[in-house]
């Protein structure tokens, strides 16, 4: 195992101060590192708090600011939070007008969640993120992974929340983002949770995983490395396939690199993936291109479309200040 | 085929509650490297290191939890497992340890064992939404909790764990992470059931020491 | 090679056709994919043109736009672009009050950039970043690398340019910041170039390069893996060591990762490099962690350090609207 | 010793021309990989890369270049070089056939050859800041032109050619990006002494096949 770092105990604490330390002027770390909040809290505005394993840098941490989120809370490497970490953030940002639970749908995280709500004492309401369609939705399974689409109902419902929406505007808002939001993932490598130390699985040099998720954990398909165009072909067929008849009209394009694949190459996929979408007729009028929801060192990305409408794409547009979303302040 | 032991009817010391946990916390982590490795497998690949990181912090505050009756000892035991474990074990364990502390006397029988163990599964199976059959830590906890009702010895017991574990491996999982592979999941043991192997063998040795 | 590709020979320019696409709000293409350049020019302005091998994205494209860039030539991946890209690209952006090219110091780099300012008819002067401290500098030699540093020197004269200075000035800053700043970089794992289809070099398990540069190129020292405070200890120490008495005061602190590192180590090294710092009297005012000079998808990072002084902090500061540099705007 | 080919006190013809740069088009395009693998070891791995995207321009234009005068066509071909190969080499090489172009007439002799040689040499040193002993493709261009200039035949140039190459491994670089290596520089073939071989070698088979 390759990494910079002191020792596998104290990754979390390292990166954590370093990330308050380099972004002094946004956040502040919570007492035992059990979650980083918004410097300058907003007095009467719903309070927005998400977290979840960490190793998905910059997700969650690095969109606690102004128009996103006012907390998060990072578990162990691709490990949920615990509820005292979500009650402790809840406590230190609640404003009076509610918490919201931003969870991405993995059981883990919902039932820590759901623990943290039912020993809250204030008013607490839950969006569940599950964007993923490499992963088919049945009632008999977990159903679907929350992945990169987490972002873009992390900034949306953000910006209605600093517009002093109420609670159930935004725990409604949020559904309706995820309702239009689908995402998936590949991955040309594995990669390594410090305290396992071996890499979580192996690919041979000429294959890839189709349809994996953000924790190095195995896809669907097992496949030959493929062009760059093939892959988003697939990606795309599978995104507007699930959303069906639904998909026309404007949307937003995120293609995120989780962590080990350049910007060049992502950029490459943007163009590819791009060409796909607007032949099917859908016009991208929004685009975010970078490693937003990583999954360690792990080589690959995720493609993930928002099917726009006036009011998500105003509130896309709204000013965000946070350490890797920036935009009109 | 020998009984529960019979000291099991009156209330455990602060010295049979320290070798209970001590023998879970102690298999835990010796088995670590085994469960993350059955995790990368078909999880994430952190399921040794939630379990350990949950036990170490029971070890460390381990003669607290057993100055306590053993019901407030299980529900201490359970909250540090909640508030340290994390992921979905975290909540599934510390679930099945506080709802055992709620359930059972101080002084538990045979049946009463029985009855908390049932009551602690409905438990598990309330917060995880799940049932047995879909290859996670139940398809362990829930013939165990059979054969502890039916009324076998310790050591029938054992091997009902170790066989329900072993039999995870042709399941689908359709519950937990190993669900998103599908078919992949199959030919796998599950880690949670594995865990649950080694926490019922600990305790039963530590019981048949108590005896 | 596992690379999201369609083809080596493709790599560039379906690179950035996503890219211009990806922000089609800040940038336009020029023809023959020869440069990028802002959308918005600003009349009067001196244009400020960068350009060096492609593969080190987001630098320079992505640090094209209002406050930086007005152009950048992407060259082949780890090639300096030709004298045409840089006749175009200097045609397309000079305002009339001259064209500054801020070059990193390799040889291909400068003579490139050379030949184009000696056939060019506007006036053009250059900036050679050389910000390196793992090459010696000896008049014997072909002297320092330009490095992470370059993207200090692009931002502070963008700064600069946008509010008005002249050429001369902007060079003279320029240099100034240059001899301000200073960065040591070092690699977990190579590199590997798409048309040469192998890793530049390789390293064992438990091996690091010490010294390395943007290039995937080996470094000055083979050493066994550290732990991450060792080698943050021994970057500052050269970093610090190369600046002598001067070092003092406030100081900007870029940790840059090369593209294969996750954002969790980079702040980890953020964390580490700081106390280093801070305990020799240097207060870190100014911080920038991620992939910004990367090396494709190599593992490690890269520390820069420029000491502040009021104008260089304030055009720092001062609002910029790029792709991968966003602020007060 | 036989004497540079008589015929080239004459102007070179359009085919003669195409002979010549498709000669060391050919060999680069051919040893690209093994240029690129020098180039790996301490450089950045491109100089095969480069040098084939800058001599596949030069053949794709060949035609029209090989329509001009010997002057001209060394002067087209140098600028193509100059716009496609990039890097260092790419001024470079462009520089030293641009030089020939400039100062070679359009039937020269074997003075003429030394002369121009010459003065393309010094004009790539003018570009690149260096001098021979450096570890660059100059530590096989200057002995070559030393051998022209003392009248060498053709075997004897393309011996002195390969010696020279072979003389680099030695060598520490202190001009290139090898030289940032320092003393791990020690030890490789240059990759532009390795490339200048290889043009040398090409010119001079396509000279024997003249004469
Ligand atoms: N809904 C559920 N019901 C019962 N057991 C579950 C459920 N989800 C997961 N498990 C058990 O938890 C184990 C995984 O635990 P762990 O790896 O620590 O958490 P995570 O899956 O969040 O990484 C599985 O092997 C399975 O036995
Ligand atoms: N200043 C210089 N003078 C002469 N030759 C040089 C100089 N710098 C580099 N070279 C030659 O160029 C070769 C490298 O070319 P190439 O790899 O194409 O460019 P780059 O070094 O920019 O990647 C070196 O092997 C060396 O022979
Ligand atoms: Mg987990
Ligand atoms: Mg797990
Ligand atoms: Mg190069
Ligand atoms: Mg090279």
């Amino acid at each position: 195992m390759k990494k910079l770092i002191n020792g596998v105990e104290t990754v979390l604490r390292e990166s954590l101060d370093g990330f308050c330390a380099a972004h002094s002027d946004i956040v502040v770390l919570g007492e035992d590192h059990k979650f980083v909040r918004r410097r300058a809290l907003k007095p009467g505005k719903v309070a927005l708090v998400s977290g979840g394993g960490s190793g998905h840098e910059p997700l969650h941490v690095g969109f606690v600011g102004h128009g996103m989120l006012d907390a998060a809370c990072p578990g162990q490497v691709f490990t949920s939070p615990t509820p005292d970490q979500m009650l402790a953030a809840a406590e230190a940002v609640d404003q009076g007008a509610g918490v919201l639970y931003v969870v991405k749908n993995y059981e883990g995280d919902v039932m820590n969640f759901e623990m943290a709500a039912e020993m809250a004492s204030g008013t607490v309401a839950t969006v569940v993120t599950n964007d993923d369609v490499a992963v088919e939705a049945s009632s008999f399974s977990t159903g679907r992974r929350g992945v990169a689409g987490t972002l873009v109902v992390e900034k949306v419902v953000g910006a209605a929340a600093e517009a002093g929406a109420d609670l159930a505007s935004c725990q409604a808002l949020g559904e309706r983002v995820n309702a239009r939001t689908r995402s998936m993932g590949i991955a040309l490598t594995s990669c390594t949770v410090p305290a396992a130390g071996t890499p979580t699985f192996s690919l041979a040099e000429d294959e890839m995983e189709m349809g994996v998720g953000i924790h190095g954990e195995p896809g669907r398909r097992r496949v030959k490395l493929m062009p760059a165009r093939e892959i988003a072909d697939e990606m795309v067929a599978a995104i507007l396939g699930d959303f069906g008849a639904d998909a026309s009209g404007e949307a937003l394009l995120l293609v995120n690199g989780f962590g080990g694949t350049p910007t060049m190459e992502l950029y490459l996929m943007y163009d590819n993936a791009r060409k796909l979408i607007e032949r099917r007729g859908i016009r991208i009028t929004r685009s975010l291109v970078g490693n937003y929801v990583t999954s360690l060192e792990m080589a690959g990305c995720s493609l993930t479309v928002t099917l726009l409408d006036e009011e998500i794409a105003r509130h896309w547009d709204a000013p965000v200040h946070t350490a890797a979303l920036r935009w009109g302040m | 085929m020998t009984d529960l032991p019979g000291h099991m009817a009156v209330a455990l010391g602060a010295d049979d509650i320290e070798t209970l946990f001590g023998a879970m916390a102690r298999t835990i982590i010796a088995h670590a490297e085994e469960l993350t490795a059955l995790d990368q497998a078909i999880g994430d690949g952190d399921h040794g290191v939630n379990m350990k990181r949950g036990f170490e912090a029971v070890t460390a505050n381990l003669p607290a939890i057993a100055a306590k009756p053993l019901p407030e000892a299980l529900k201490a035991a359970g909250m540090e497992l909640v508030m340290k474990v994390g992921g979905a074990s975290g909540p599934l364990y510390g679930t099945l340890l506080m709802t055992l502390g709620k359930t059972l006397p101080a002084a538990p029988g045979r049946g009463d064992v029985a009855a908390a163990l049932a009551a602690a599964i409905d438990a598990v199976k309330a917060r995880g939404k799940s049932e047995t059959g879909q290859k996670t830590m139940l398809d362990v906890l829930a013939p165990v909790q059979a054969a502890v009702a039916r009324g076998e010895d310790l050591a029938t017991i054992r091997a009902i764990a170790a066989e329900a574990a072993a039999a995870t491996v042709p399941m689908r999982a359709t519950r937990g992470r190993a669900s998103f592979l599908g078919e992949r999941s199959v030919g796998h043991m599950d880690p949670g059931a594995r865990s649950s192997q080694l926490l019922v063998e600990a305790v039963c040795d530590a019981i048949g020491d108590f005896a």
